[in-house]
C-alpha cells in the first residue's frame, strides 16, 4: 500500500516542477492536471482497505449489514475525489480558454513573454 | 468547423442513440450502480458533441442553440436549488429528503437523490456543451 | 504479494512514466495523447482500489472530455512546445 | 430570525446566478430594459436581510448545542454529516461580504452600463457571493475548499470579463497561481483525513492535539501558504495588482473588501479554531510585518491609481496579520477591527478609483490632474478615505490601528509597533501623492468639461464614507461589532462542543 502514497506524491512533485518551471501554458495546464491526479490518486488510496469491497448497492449488502459495512472501502474519499475532478475539469476549461486568447493576443504560450511583447 | 466523411457522419449517427442512452442509464441509475449525475451528463454531452464534430458546428447549431443549452444548464441547476428548498419547505432542513424512500434496490427508490442525479445531469451535459461551443466558435462573446 | 497487488504496482508505475513522458514531450498532441493514456491507467487503478464511481468518471472525464479541449485548444494554438 | 437563514444564505445567490441567464433571455425577448439590474439588486438586497437577521439570535446568546448555531444538512447530524455553524466569527465574515457586495451590486449599476454579457457579469457575481458565503458559513472543511475554489473560478472569470489584453494577462497568472493554491489546500485536506479521519471541523479540532507536533505542521503549512496566495500575503502576491488593475473596477472593490475578507476568515478559522495553534502566530505576525512594509514600499513607486490601491491593499493585509498573528485578546480584536475597517475604505477608494475612470477613462495618474473643480464631492470622499486609510484620527483607520499598536507593545513586540507605525506614515505620504496628482495641480485641457460622478454611483461611495466616520468617532461601536468574533476566535472550544453537541 505504501507504494501508492509514494506514487501519489511523485506526481504531486511532477506537477509541481511542471507547473513552477515550464514555459508553456498548455505544458502548465497539463501539469495542473497531473497534480491533482496525484491528490486524486492520494485520496483513494486513504479510503482503500485491503481486500475490501466497492461501497455500492449489492446483493450482499441486503443479506449482511454490519459485515458489509465492515468490509466496504471508505466512500468518502470518493465523493471528495468526485467534486474535486468536477472542479478540476472546470479549472483546465477556462485555463484552456484564457490559453486560446493569449495566442491570438500576443502569438505566444509563454507566459513570461505576455508582458514584454505589449511595450 | 467543417464536417467530416460520410463514413464518420454514419458511425456518429448510428452510435449516437446508443451513447445517449448509456449517459442517461447511467444518469437514472445513480442511486443503484456506479455513476450518477456527473457521469452521466458528461456522456450524453460527449454523444452530442460527437455529432457536432462528425456533422460540423453550422449544422448542429441549428438544432441545439446556444440559447437552449444555457436555458437547459439553469433548469438543471435551479432544479437542484428548488428539490433542496422542498426539504425546508416540508421537512426539516435543506435537501431533507420528503419523498417516498420506496424499495431498496429498485429504479424509484432512495427518494430525492434519483431527481437530484436529473438535474445535475441536466446541469452537467448543458453545461458540457456550452464550454465545447464556446471554444469551437472562435470566441465571439465565448462562454464561460 | 499477491498479483493482483503486482498489477497495480505495476499499472501504478506506468502510471507514473506516462505522466513524465506527457510532461516532458516536446509535441503537445503527443503529449495530450499520453496523458489521456495515464487518465485511463488511472481510471483502472481506482477500479482496482474499489471505487468504480470514480472510475467511470475519471475515464469519461481525464480521457474523453479533457483530450477534446486539450486538442480544441492545440488546433487553435500551436503543436510545437 | 428568518427560518433556515444560514442555508438559505447560500442559496439564495446560487438561484439568482442560475436564474440571471433566463432573466436576460426573457427581458431582451420582451424589451425590458435593466431587468437584470433590478434583479440583482433586489437579489443582493435580500440577501442582506437574511444575513442581517442572524445577528440577534447571536446577540441573544442562542448557542444551544445542536440548534439553531448549527444548521445540520439533510438532517445528517456531525460529525457525519454537512453542517453549518454559526459563531461570532462565521456571522461576522458573513456580515461584511454580503454588505460589501448588495454595495457593490448598486455600484456596478452605472459603473459596467457600458460593458457587453452583464447576464454573465451578474451570474459570474453571484456564484463568487455564493462561495464566499458558503465558505463563511460552513462547518465542514471540504466543503470550505468546494466553495473557496467556486469562488476563485469565478473570479478567475471576472478578471478576465472585459477581455483586453492586461486582464487575460492577469487572468492568466492569478489563475496558475491561484490553482496552485487551491491544490496546496485539498493536499492538506487529505493529509488530515488521512491522520484524523473526520472533515467537520470540529471534530477534526477535537481529534487534533493542542500542541503542533511535526506531523501535524505539514498541513497546518499548507494551508497556510494556500490561503496567503489568496490573502496576497507576500512572498505570494505575485498575482494580485495585476488582477486588481485589470479587474472592472467593482469588481476589485468587492476583491479587496470581500474576498479579501474570507481569506482572512479562512486562515483564522484554520489556524487558530482547527489546529489551535497560537504558537505559531508569531510567525505570521512577522509575514504580516514583511506583507504591511513591501506592500507600502512598491505603493509608492504606482503611477497607475487602482495598482496603488492593490499594493495598499496588500499593506493593509499585512496590519490584520499583523494583529491576528500576535495572539492576544487586544491584538485579535484589533486584528479583526482593522479587517472590518479595510473592507470599509478599500471598497470605497476602488469604487472612486472606479468613478474617475468612468468619468475620464484612464486610471494613470500622470495624465490626471486638478479635478477637485470638476468633481469636488469624489474629491473629498477620496479625502476622507485616504485619512482614513492612513490612521490619521478621527477616521475610523486610525481606532484600529491603535488598538493593533498598543497590542503590540502589551505583547513586548515593540518593535513590530514602530515598524507599523513608520508604514503608516509611508501609507499616508503615497495616499497624499496619489491625492495631490489626480485632483490638485495643474489640469491638462482635455479634462475641463468632466462632470461630478452619476449619484447611483455616489450613493454607496458616500455611505461606505459615513461609516469611516462613524466607526472614528464613536471605536466602541466597532469594537462592539468585533467582540463576539473575538471571542470566537480565543474559544475554539465553546465551538467544537456547540458543533457536537458537548460530545
Amino acid at each position: 500500500m505504501d507504494f501508492n502514497y509514494i506514487i501519489a506524491m511523485l506526481l504531486v512533485a511532477l506537477g509541481l516542477y511542471c507547473l513552477l518551471l515550464k514555459r508553456n501554458l498548455i505544458k502548465i495546464i497539463i501539469g495542473l492536471a497531473v497534480l491533482t491526479d496525484g491528490i486524486h490518486l492520494f485520496l483513494i488510496s486513504l479510503g482503500y482497505r485491503s481486500g475490501g469491497i466497492a461501497a455500492i448497492v449489492s446483493g450482499e449488502m441486503f443479506s449482511d449489514l454490519p459485515g458489509f459495512a465492515a468490509r466496504a472501502v471508505d466512500p468518502i474519499p470518493q465523493a471528495l475525489v468526485l467534486t474535486s475532478i468536477v472542479i478540476n475539469i472546470c479549472i483546465v476549461a477556462f485555463a484552456l480558454s484564457l490559453a486560446i486568447y493569449s495566442y491570438r493576443h500576443y502569438g505566444t504560450l509563454d507566459p513570461s513573454k505576455l508582458r514584454r511583447l505589449k511595450e | 468547423m467543417a464536417g467530416m466523411t460520410v463514413i464518420v457522419r454514419t458511425i456518429a449517427r448510428l452510435l449516437f442513440p446508443f451513447t445517449f442512452l448509456f449517459g442517461a442509464y447511467i444518469v437514472l441509475h445513480g442511486h443503484l450502480t456506479p455513476g450518477g449525475g456527473f457521469p452521466g451528463g458528461v456522456i450524453i454531452a460527449a454523444s452530442v458533441v460527437m455529432l457536432f464534430l462528425a456533422y460540423g458546428i453550422e449544422r448542429a447549431q441549428k438544432r441545439v442553440g446556444f440559447l437552449h443549452a444555457e436555458v437547459l444548464e439553469s433548469v438543471g441547476g435551479l432544479a437542484i436549488v428548488v428539490l433542496g428548498l422542498f426539504g425546508i419547505l416540508l421537512g426539516i432542513t435543506f435537501l431533507q429528503n420528503v419523498f417516498p424512500l420506496g424499495t431498496l434496490g429498485q429504479l424509484f427508490s432512495a427518494g430525492n437523490l434519483p431527481l437530484l442525479y436529473l438535474g445535475v445531469g441536466t446541469k452537467v451535459a448543458a453545461g458540457l456543451i456550452l464550454i465545447f461551443y464556446a471554444m469551437l466558435f472562435a470566441f465571439r462573446g465565448g462562454e464561460e | 504479494m499477491s498479483l493482483e497487488l503486482l498489477i497495480q504496482n505495476a499499472l501504478l508505475v506506468f502510471l507514473f512514466v506516462l505522466c513524465l513522458i506527457a510532461i516532458e514531450l516536446k509535441d503537445l498532441l503527443y503529449s495530450v495523447i499520453v496523458l489521456a493514456g495515464a487518465s485511463i491507467t488511472l481510471a483502472v487503478i481506482f477500479f482496482m482500489l474499489q471505487a468504480p464511481d470514480i472510475a467511470i468518471t475519471q475515464a469519461a472525464v481525464g480521457a474523453g472530455v479533457m483530450t477534446v479541449l486539450f486538442v480544441i485548444a492545440i488546433s487553435r494554438t500551436r503543436r510545437q512546445e | 430570525m428568518i427560518p433556515h437563514a444560514p442555508i438559505l444564505a447560500i442559496v439564495l445567490p446560487l438561484f439568482a446566478a442560475f436564474l440571471m441567464p433566463v432573466v436576460g433571455i426573457l427581458a431582451r425577448r420582451r424589451g425590458i430594459k435593466r431587468a437584470r439590474e433590478w434583479f440583482a439588486i433586489a437579489a443582493v438586497l435580500v440577501e442582506l436581510v437574511i444575513v442581517a437577521s442572524m445577528i440577534p439570535a447571536l446577540r441573544e446568546g442562542q448557542i444551544i448545542p445542536g440548534q439553531f448555531p448549527v444548521y445540520e444538512l439533510g438532517g445528517w447530524s456531525p460529525p457525519w454529516g454537512i453542517n453549518l455553524a454559526i459563531d461570532g466569527l462565521n456571522l461576522f465574515a458573513a456580515v461584511i461580504v454580503a454588505g460589501i457586495s448588495a454595495l457593490v451590486v448598486i455600484y456596478s449599476f452605472v459603473c459596467m452600463e457600458r460593458d457587453h454579457g452583464l447576464d454573465q457579469y451578474y451570474t459570474l457575481l453571484f456564484l463568487i457571493l455564493a462561495g464566499m458565503m458558503g465558505v463563511a458559513l460552513t462547518g465542514d472543511i471540504f466543503n470550505l475548499y468546494v466553495f473557496f475554489e467556486i469562488m476563485c473560478i469565478s473570479s478567475y472569470a471576472l478578471v478576465a470579463f472585459r477581455r483586453k489584453w492586461q486582464s487575460i494577462e492577469a487572468s492568466i497568472k492569478y489563475l496558475i497561481v491561484s490553482s496552485l493554491g487551491t491544490s496546496v489546500i485539498l493536499l492538506g485536506i487529505a493529509l488530515l483525513y488521512g491522520m484524523v479521519g473526520s472533515l467537520n471541523i470540529a471534530h477534526l479540532a477535537q481529534k487534533l492535539p493542542l500542541e503542533p507536533t511535526s506531523a501535524i505542521i505539514v498541513p497546518l503549512a499548507l494551508f497556510v501558504t494556500g490561503f496567503g496566495i489568496k490573502i496576497a500575503m507576500v512572498p505570494l502576491h505575485m498575482w494580485q495588482p495585476d488582477a486588481y488593475q485589470a479587474a472592472p473596477s467593482a469588481v476589485a472593490a468587492l476583491f479587496s473588501g470581500a474576498t479579501a475578507t474570507i481569506g482572512i476568515y479562512a486562515m483564522v478559522r484554520v489556524v487558530y479554531t482547527l489546529f489551535g495553534a497560537f504558537a505559531i502566530g508569531i510567525m505570521l505576525a512577522v509575514l504580516g510585518l514583511v506583507t504591511m512594509v513591501l506592500g507600502a514600499l512598491m505603493a509608492l513607486a504606482q503611477r497607475d491609481l487602482k495598482r496603488l490601491l492593490a499594493y495598499s491593499c496588500i499593506s493593509q493585509i499585512g496590519y490584520v496579520l499583523l494583529g491576528l498573528g500576535l495572539g492576544t485578546s487586544l491584538g485579535i480584536q484589533g486584528g479583526l477591527f482593522h479587517l472590518f475597517n479595510n473592507a470599509i475604505y478599500k471598497t470605497m477608494l476602488f469604487m472612486i478609483a472606479g468613478a474617475i475612470i468612468y468619468r475620464v477613462g484612464t486610471s494613470n495618474m500622470d495624465r490626471l490632474g486638478g479635478l477637485w473643480k470638476n468633481m469636488p464631492v469624489t474629491a473629498m470622499l477620496f479625502g476622507v478615505g485616504a485619512l482614513a486609510i492612513s490612521g490619521v484620527p478621527p477616521f475610523n483607520g486610525f481606532a484600529s490601528k491603535w488598538t493593533i499598536y498598543v497590542a503590540g507593545i502589551e505583547a513586548g513586540q515593540p518593535v513590530f509597533t514602530i515598524i507599523a507605525l513608520i508604514t503608516s506614515a509611508l501609507t499616508l505620504a503615497y495616499f497624499l501623492k496619489a491625492f495631490n496628482s489626480i485632483f490638485l495641480g495643474q489640469r491638462p485641457k482635455h479634462l475641463s468639461d468632466i462632470k461630478e460622478t452619476p449619484l447611483p454611483m455616489l450613493f454607496p461611495i458616500m455611505l461606505l464614507a459615513v461609516l469611516c466616520i462613524v466607526f472614528g468617532v464613536l471605536p466602541q461601536l466597532g469594537i462592539d461589532i468585533v467582540r463576539p468574533a473575538q471571542e470566537a476566535v480565543m474559544n475554539s472550544g465553546g465551538y467544537i462542543s456547540a458543533v457536537l453537541g458537548g460530545a
